[in-house]
């Protein structure tokens, strides 16, 4: 099975994570327009590529941020939301 | 009024009839066979059941200085433990702590006694974990089985605990001597405790072992 | 044995010809070109030029016909969804199945063998009532039968499910068949270059030419090809094809597995879905079990075996069928799934004005095959999708009108 | 007559060990340490199997494990495989699909009619007229598979383990075990595994007339002994490679899964049959497995042999043979220039022919096939692979020997992602860039001379131990090849055919002719219309052939045709190994013994059990719940709760985060109250349900219903995240037991065990406490799901036993009683509650459910708040209704999910809920509709079963008299 490193927790089997889906920024709902909004909700970005997604660590509890290449499966790096900077 | 409470595994474990007794007021198995079988079952592959001790938990960003505030001492690292006096400190990731008073009452219990902390960034964790112990020769045969991790290497670190799953379950592990045997102790949800009980002893079974009740190890 | 076998036989020389040419220098333009060489694409080439006499066709296949998910899925055709939309759109599929071995001159092993969805729990009966009760108000053959009727038609599955998870019901549907789907790709394929559609395998698709909201051609590994329709119908591709258009979807790709056992003399004749224990099997015309199991949890555009996959489905397997425990797996596989939100396909115009788009079938694209070619190629032939596809159009998420087959949210197959 | 030879050096048989079996009804002798194949073959017993397809006689091939045509029954097992089995005392064996055994198998008149069924033939048959179809297949299905699977085979438990190691070496041959003795003192943790039941690979056979092979094997062996840090496991096959260097190592006693800092892939090579006309008779055999037969089972192949080679390894078989005292007739060498290697004149010097540029042009079987007869021998041009005929003659021989080249055993390779290349001076795919932290060595990387082989273990093992952060000396290997080990092309064309390629599947080289000309011309279509490489040896001997024949049809470098992707697994595995022990995680309450003792009847709810209903003697499952319910209604009833989720939100944030999260308001929400929260999602879709309570200004206590509970506090955990705010959530679900207590007489029995008053003054509906109950300390929260007059208790797990006890002490004179999850549906409903996930699906938003009033759209945000915004300005096709059918309906049951039609006959909407409430002395439900059609007293029709319609009327809710109202 796949290995991924929870940033608290360390390298572990893929069986302990949640798979969060992308990580994606929500525009202003009082700004954005009504289909910019749906596109918001229902679209993805489907190309394969170095994406940010959410995962969670379920013994632990831990919601941390992976950039992981969708089309090869490999992790660049990972680490916990708004702690990019310090990865 | 005064009650008597039940604990978490031990549905998993009336049908072997153990010698029942309170500790803390919760009802645990004490002997599940005679001093000599309890002895092999220990040394091949036992599994015990702690539940009974009293357990403090709290979290937040504020919880390490507050409970230095009231004496204890914690584990420098994330996922680590340490032994003060005779109450077990779990350091669970960054910011929240376990303190489990190891047969007589301890830190733990003052604390809990104590009244609800007050503090920024503070918040207390109600637990009613299953708690168990696997010990003897086959303990990491089992573990083996029943957890994906290389257990032996990532508990050669002294005082490191693991949070993963066991049997597929949400599992804290760590290694720890007891009564100068080396032994696991497990922690999961007390909802999972009679599933992970049946699974366990089920895995020490096959190698000869089985359970062992709690007043094998109050020593 | 029919005489036409005997005549091919006994015959010295080989009498077949190609099944279709082998193309490799595309011309300069085509009045409409279909990217994906897989049983939809194809099926699609084979009804414009059947249905609207449009012949000047190429089908571009990056690898070779019928190599994606039209040869990785586990062959299994039914009709019973969830809405009267799906049902009405799967059970023509299901209708033009039931002749095509004759249409195409191909045996396809369309074998009807009924289809049972196990439920195992009161709300998993209680959405098998659902879908009977629509697909009884459409005319499909589907109702909700008890364990007793499930014994008699699998007398060797384990009611009980070894104790872990007792079997309540079932929707059986009596349609559910299974087929080669090789052949399937072949026997379009053979009908569509007989018109004079003309199919490049080894061709990938590098680029669309789209000039002011309309394309123009598509850049390929064999040159430019001018055309003003272009058909992407790749599944699992789907989104690296829809980023060239510049067409946002909702499309995401998680990989589906499978697995196949060692053959074995037949017993089981019917095809058993269960969707508690994640385990949808069936028994070939070669006596291998052909088993898969739900999605991969997370998004994975490779065709990567996984062995946590194998284990959990034999797992289940077990628990249905206790005796199977020194019965073999030969083969693991995987294909990729373009998933949607509402898990309904979408089909029909897209924003770029001749450019349509056939996906989001995730795991159940097979079975749509000849329907979803019959009914692209009305839509690339009239620039308008027939009433049967509107509720699948791309803007029903952005019209927050989505179908409804979400609502029965489990194993699908 | 015997083939046994007397006990040889190294040979794997305990001669002081016999033991006798049974094969096909008759009695034979063996010893422990055989395989069943050797065993009957050193009996003298040639047929050993029948192929899938012509059931022709088939004998050993390869002896590598692959040899699927030898496939057995014992009367419990089925698939059994002959050359990988070691033979058991008392084994009764059988064939398996024969129709009236091995020897008579009266389906041997296919392989005469076999012209009959070309391949693909089944694609252009039987489909015409269609009627006719099911009688046809119901045929082929009777032909198909191999054996009868046994409905009574004991579900076995075999354990996975996992382990971890810094270096796995797959192969224990030369290579490996030189890789290993080079890396075993740099102090890494090394896994040596082979599939074989002894170490050594090709050194345990492969002499080629000397003993240097045996020596260098108990040398190696010796060494690697003195290395605590290596671990040799035989047996024990690698199944495949999966992402992270995870390899399940399969052995009859279970899987280890084995994950590897590094892997070295010394798995070897298959040796490839030369194709020619009944190459597929008992008797010819690959020079390995000839080899095999010599050295590890003292068994003759045969007593006079023809040698057919295209390479070194047929000379080293036939000195093998020499030394073993068979007669070898002929070596026919298909190279013009023959063998250039010194063993030439070793065995010409030992009174062998060699006819080079020959071959031979067709095996003469002997009677019903059952074995070789002679060989006719003829020239051979190899540059238009034809036969010359011209020269042809007869040798008499009862046993061919072949040797014409290899195949990589490279599928973990492949499955790992190695790109391959083709070595033309090795005739042979070679690994070209292997992913980090594999490397391959050996055979399986094109080198053959064995000297070059211990060099190439080496160079892995400095290079993975390098890859494993170690200072060690790069080594060099000398690549070349006196000879190339494997033949470009060894196929010899016949007109009568029979020359197989693949002998899982019978299919020979016109059939790949065949499949070209239909335009199935590349590998993989190839492969699935002829089904090459689909048998249960998956190509292990007919792949690469099958490359070159394609690669000859259409004129094409073999590397232009590439292979076909190697899936997992290496050997067909069983499902039992896979499966393990199958493990169903699921919760308990603290009260799971308690229902357990009376009676409950569980049902799953999520991972959680919960009691449906409890048994009651004489009283059917609906009346059970009628009597749970009436209690309820008329005095009082409790049920286990402590299912629900328990969510702790606390912190100065706390009614901010709540208000962002839910539909509803919480700021303004007093301190000891509860509130509705309503989770959407993103899209507006009802998601989970359950009440807020405020125990103090920065603490709220959450329910969430039983099997979204996990999931909501996720999403809490993830949005606090986002948003940053002063909060912090604790998940106190399996902490805490929960009772509710509901019905006219629950407040007199409560006020037995708690001093806290309970009147409607102290504890107002929808108000919640902390207090003490039969002194335990509970969250006392005055609910109104099932009944207006309920209370629910939240304690500490441990404590719940107690306060049930309790409860039914101070109870049972006032007719309390426990019940479950049905009745609790069927007061839910009597109330007029709806149930998410019941009466919504998974796309359902608040305005069809009538849930507007839980949303405040007047705040800055909420999840979910933009998208109903936005459904808000479109029209509802569908709304859920409360409906009553008729007072005293007799007619037809009416079922959840019966379809609500319209006077247009489409559907409108379905039934989400309906029961008999005894209650009320009515159906009841809950129903969608047509949105215009939800008055009180609206009439609309339910279409049942059966087909027929009843009509129902929107109704007004609670579908019974309060208990405040009586």
């Amino acid at each position: 099975m796949k290995l991924l490193t929870c940033p608290v927790n360390g390298t572990r089997p893929l069986s302990e994570f949640v798979f969060g889906g992308e990580l994606r920024a929500m525009p202003d709902p009082a700004a954005v327009s009504d289909s910019a909004w749906a596109a918001y909700v229902y679209n993805r970005i489907g190309a394969p590529g170095l994406k940010k997604e959410w995962w969670y660590h379920s013994p632990s509890g831990t919601w941390f941020v992976a950039e992981r290449n969708t089309l090869t499966d490999q992790v660049a790096r990972t680490y916990l939301y708004g702690q990019e900077a310090q990865a | 009024m005064t009650f008597i409470q039940t604990s978490p595994v031990s549905h998993a474990q009336h049908h072997a009839h153990p010698v029942m007794g309170s500790l803390n007021g919760m009802e645990i198995a004490l002997e599940f066979d005679s001093p000599q079988i309890q002895q092999a079952y220990a040394a091949l592959a036992g599994i015990a059941e702690f539940s009974a001790f009293t357990r403090f938990g709290i979290k937040g960003a504020g919880a390490a200085e507050w409970l230095q505030a009231k004496g204890i001492s914690l584990p420098s690292a994330a996922n680590s433990w340490l032994m003060q006096d005779s109450t077990l400190v779990l350091r669970l990731g960054n910011s929240e702590y376990l303190l489990e008073d190891q047969f007589i009452a301890g830190h733990a219990s003052a604390l809990a006694q104590d009244s609800a902390p007050v503090g920024a960034k503070l918040y207390p964790v109600a637990r009613s974990d299953a708690a168990l112990v696997l010990s003897g020769q086959h303990a990491l045969a089992i573990l083996a089985e029943a957890c994906a991790l290389d257990i032996a290497a990532e508990l050669a670190q002294p005082q490191r605990l693991l949070m993963t799953q066991v049997a597929g379950i949400s599992v804290t592990v760590l290694k720890q001597t007891l009564n100068g045997e080396s032994v696991y102790r497990l922690w999961c949800d007390g909802t999972y405790g009679a599933y992970l009980w049946h699974e366990l002893s089920t895995m020490a079974q096959e190698f000869g072992g089985g359970p062992v009740g709690l007043s094998f190890y109050f020593k | 044995m029919p005489l036409r076998l005997l005549k091919y036989a006994l015959s010295r020389k080989h009498p077949a010809p190609r099944f279709f040419r082998d193309c490799t220098e595309p011309k300069k333009s085509y009045d409409a070109v279909i990217i994906g060489g897989g049983g939809h694409g194809l099926a699609a080439a084979y009804y414009l030029a059947k249905d609207h006499g449009i012949t000047n066709v190429a089908v571009l296949e990056k690898g070779y016909i019928g190599g994606g998910n039209t040869g990785r899925n586990t062959t299994i055709v039914r009709s019973n969804y969830l809405t009267p939309e799906g049902v009405n759109f799967y059970d023509a599929s299901v209708k033009i199945y039931e002749g095509l071995s004759e249409e195409l001159d191909i045996n396809l092993f369309y074998s009807t063998r009924g289809h049972f969805t196990l439920a195992h729990t009161e709300s998993a009966l209680r959405t098998m009532r659902w879908r009977a009760e629509v697909n009884k108000h459409v005319g499909v053959d589907s109702y909700v039968v008890g364990p007793d009727d499930i014994s008699r038609a699998c007398p060797q599955l384990d009611i009980s499910c070894s104790g872990k998870a007792p079997i309540l019901g079932a929707l059986y549907h009596g349609p559910g068949s299974i087929a080669r789907h090789d052949a399937v790709a072949w026997g379009y394929a053979r009908g569509a270059d007989s018109m004079g559609v003309e199919i490049f395998q080894n061709t990938e698709v590098t680029g669309l030419d789209i000039q002011s909201g309309k394309i123009k051609g598509v850049h390929t590994s064999r040159g430019y090809i001018a055309t003003n329709k272009v058909l992407s119908a790749v599944a699992g591709f789907t989104p690296r094809i829809t980023n060239m258009a510049g067409v946002d979807t909702p499309i995401v790709i998680h990989p589906l597995q499978a697995c196949v056992s060692e053959p074995m003399k037949p017993w089981l004749d019917t095809i058993l879905v269960s969707g508690s224990l994640h385990v949808y099997v069936s028994q070939s015309s070669r006596g291998e079990l052909v088993m898969g199991s739900s999605l991969d949890p997370y998004e994975v555009h490779s065709t990567r075996s996984s062995l946590d996959f194998v284990e959990g489905l034999t797992s289940h397997m077990l628990d249905m069928f206790p005796f199977l425990s020194n019965v073999k797996i030969v083969r693991q596989w995987a294909g990729m799934a373009d998933m949607t939100p509402d898990f309904s396909p979408i089909m029909g115009t897209t924003p770029v004005e001749g450019f349509y788009l056939d996906a989001g079938w995730g795991t159940w694209g097979f079975k749509a095959t000849p329907i979803s070619g019959k009914t692209m190629a009305a839509t690339m032939a009239n620039d308008k999708a027939p009433e049967l596809i509107q509720p699948f159009r791309l803007s029903r998420f952005e019209d927050y009108d989505l179908t409804g087959e979400k609502g029965a949210a489990s194993v699908g197959h | 007559m015997s083939k046994r030879l007397p006990p040889r050096a190294g040979e794997w048989l305990k001669r002081d060990k016999p033991i006798s079996f049974y094969f096909e009804g008759q009695k034979y002798q063996a010893y422990e340490g055989d395989t069943i194949s050797s065993a009957l073959w050193a009996a003298g017993e040639q047929v050993l199997g029948r192929s899938f397809k012509y059931h022709r006689p088939r004998g050993v091939l390869s002896l590598a494990n692959h040899d699927v045509n030898v496939m057995l029954a014992d009367g419990t097992d089925t698939n059994m495989r002959g050359d990988v089995l070691p033979v058991q005392d008392g084994m009764q064996l059988t064939v398996v699909n024969t129709d009236g055994g091995v020897k008579k198998d009266k389906k041997r008149f296919i392989d005469a009619i076999s012209s009959l069924l070309p391949v693909g033939f089944y694609y252009k048959a039987f489909h015409t007229p269609r009627s006719l179809f099911p009688f046809w297949e119901n045929i082929i299905r009777k032909s198909a598979g191999l054996g009868v699977v046994n409905f009574n085979y004991p579900r076995e438990l075999k354990r996975k383990l996992h382990t971890h190691c810094d270096l796995l070496i797959i192969g224990a041959g030369p290579t490996g075990l030189t890789a290993a003795l080079m890396a075993a003192p740099h102090g890494v943790n090394i896994l040596v595994v082979d599939e074989n039941a002894q170490a050594g690979g090709s050194l345990s056979y492969d002499n080629g007339g000397s003993d240097e092979a045996a020596k260098r094997l108990a040398e190696l062996l010796s060494e690697l002994g003195k290395y605590p840090n290596v671990t040799i496991r035989t047996g024990a096959y690698a199944a495949g490679y999966y992402t992270d260097h995870l390899i399940p190592i399969v052995e009859t006693t279970g899987i280890t899964k084995v994950r590897a800092k590094a892997v070295i892939v010394a798995s070897g090579a298959f040796e490839q049959p030369p194709v020619f006309r009944n190459n597929d008779l008992p008797g010819v055999m690959l020079a390995t497995a000839a080899q095999r037969l010599l050295a590890r089972y003292a068994a003759k192949p045969c007593e006079n042999a023809v040698v057919f080679a295209a390479n070194k390894q047929g000379y080293r078989a036939a000195m093998d043979l020499l030394d073993a005292g068979v007669s070898v007739k002929a070596i026919v060498d298909l190279r013009a220039d023959g063998e250039p290697c010194s063993l030439v004149a070793a065995v010409k010097s030992r009174g062998v022919n060699i006819y080079n540029g020959s071959c031979v042009y067709e095996v003469l079987p002997a009677a019903n096939k059952f074995g070789v007869k002679g060989v006719v021998i003829c020239s051979y041009d190899e540059a238009s692979a034809k036969p010359l005929l011209h020269d042809r003659f007869t040798l008499e021989c009862d046993g061919v020997i072949m040797s014409a080249g290899w195949a990589p055993a490279a599928a973990l390779l492949y499955q790992a992602g190695t790109g391959m290349r083709y070595e033309k001076s090795a005739e042979q795919f070679v690994p070209a860039k292997l992913p980090v932290g594999m490397f391959a060595a050996g055979k399986v990387n094109g080198i053959f001379d064995l000297a070059q082989r211990l060099q190439d273990g080496a160079r892995a093992a400095s290079e993975a131990l390098t890859y494993l952060g170690k200072q060690v000396p790069s080594v060099t290997v000398d690549r070349e090849y006196i000879g190339s080990p494997s033949h470009p092309y060894p196929m010899v064309e016949h007109p009568e055919g029979k020359n197989f390629v693949d002998f899982d599947e019978d299919i020979s080289i016109k059939d790949f002719v065949h499949a070209a000309q239909e335009g199935f011309d590349n590998i993989e279509l190839m492969k699935r219309f002829t089904t090459v490489g689909m048998g249960p040896s998956q190509g292990k001997h007919s792949n690469m052939n099958a490359i070159r024949i394609l690669a000859r049809i259409r004129q094409l470098p073999v590397e232009r045709i590439g292979t076909t992707t190697a899936r997992p697994f290496f050997h067909p595995t069983p499902i039992g190994h896979l499966a393990g022990r199958g493990l169903h995680p699921h919760r308990l309450t603290s009260l799971h013994g308690w229902h357990e003792a009376h009676g409950a009847e569980f049902t799953d709810v999520g991972v959680w059990k919960r009691p449906a209903w409890y048994r009651r003697a004489g009283l059917e499952k609906q009346q059970a719940i009628y009597e749970e319910a009436l209690a309820v209604r008329k005095a009082a009833g409790m049920i286990d709760v402590g299912t629900l989720g328990r969510l702790e939100v606390r912190g100065p944030d706390a009614a901010e985060f709540l208000e962002r999260f839910y539909t509803g308001t919480f700021k303004s929400q007093k301190i000891g109250r509860t509130r509705y929260a309503l989770l959407l999602d993103e899209a507006g879709v009802m998601v989970d349900d359950g009440i807020a309570c405020r125990i103090a200004e920065d603490y709220f206590y959450i329910t969430a219903s039983t099997t979204n509970a996990a999931a909501v506090y996720r999403e809490m955990q993830r949005w606090l995240q986002i948003w940053q705010l002063d909060v912090g959530l604790v998940n106190v679900t399996g902490a805490y037991g929960g009772i509710n207590l509901a019905g006219p007489a629950a407040r007199g029995i409560l006020s037995k065990l708690t001093v806290r008053p309970l009147d409607d003054a102290s504890l107002p509906f929808g108000a919640v406490c902390d207090t003490e109950i039969a002194g335990v300390p509970t969250r006392l929260i005055r609910v109104g799901f099932v009944s207006d007059l309920a209370f629910e208790m939240h304690v500490p797990a441990g404590s719940a036993q107690h306060v049930w006890n309790a409860l039914l002490e101070h109870g049972a004179a006032e007719g309390l009683r426990p019940f479950g999850t049905d009745t609790q549906r069927l007061l839910r409903l009597e109330m007029g509650n709806h149930l998410i996930g019941q009466d919504t699906d998974g796309l359902t938003q608040p305005f069809e459910a009538g849930s507007e009033g839980a949303i405040q759209f007047d705040k800055p945000f909420f999840i979910g708040q933009r998208s109903l915004q936005i459904i808000a300005r479109k029209p509802l096709n569908k709304r859920l209704v409360p409906f009553t059918l008729s007072q005293g309906y007799q007619g037809e049951t009416i079922n959840e999910c019966n379809l609500v039609i319209g006077a247009d006959g489409n559907i409108k909407g379905r039934i989400t809920s309906i029961a008999f409430s005894p209650s009320a002395g009515c159906h009841i439900g809950f129903a969608y509709v047509d949105p215009a059609n939800t008055d009180e007293g609206a009439a609309f029709n339910i279409r049942t079963d059966s087909g027929s319609l009843v009509m129902a009327r929107v109704a007004a809710t609670p579908f019974v008299q309060l208990q405040s109202e009586a």
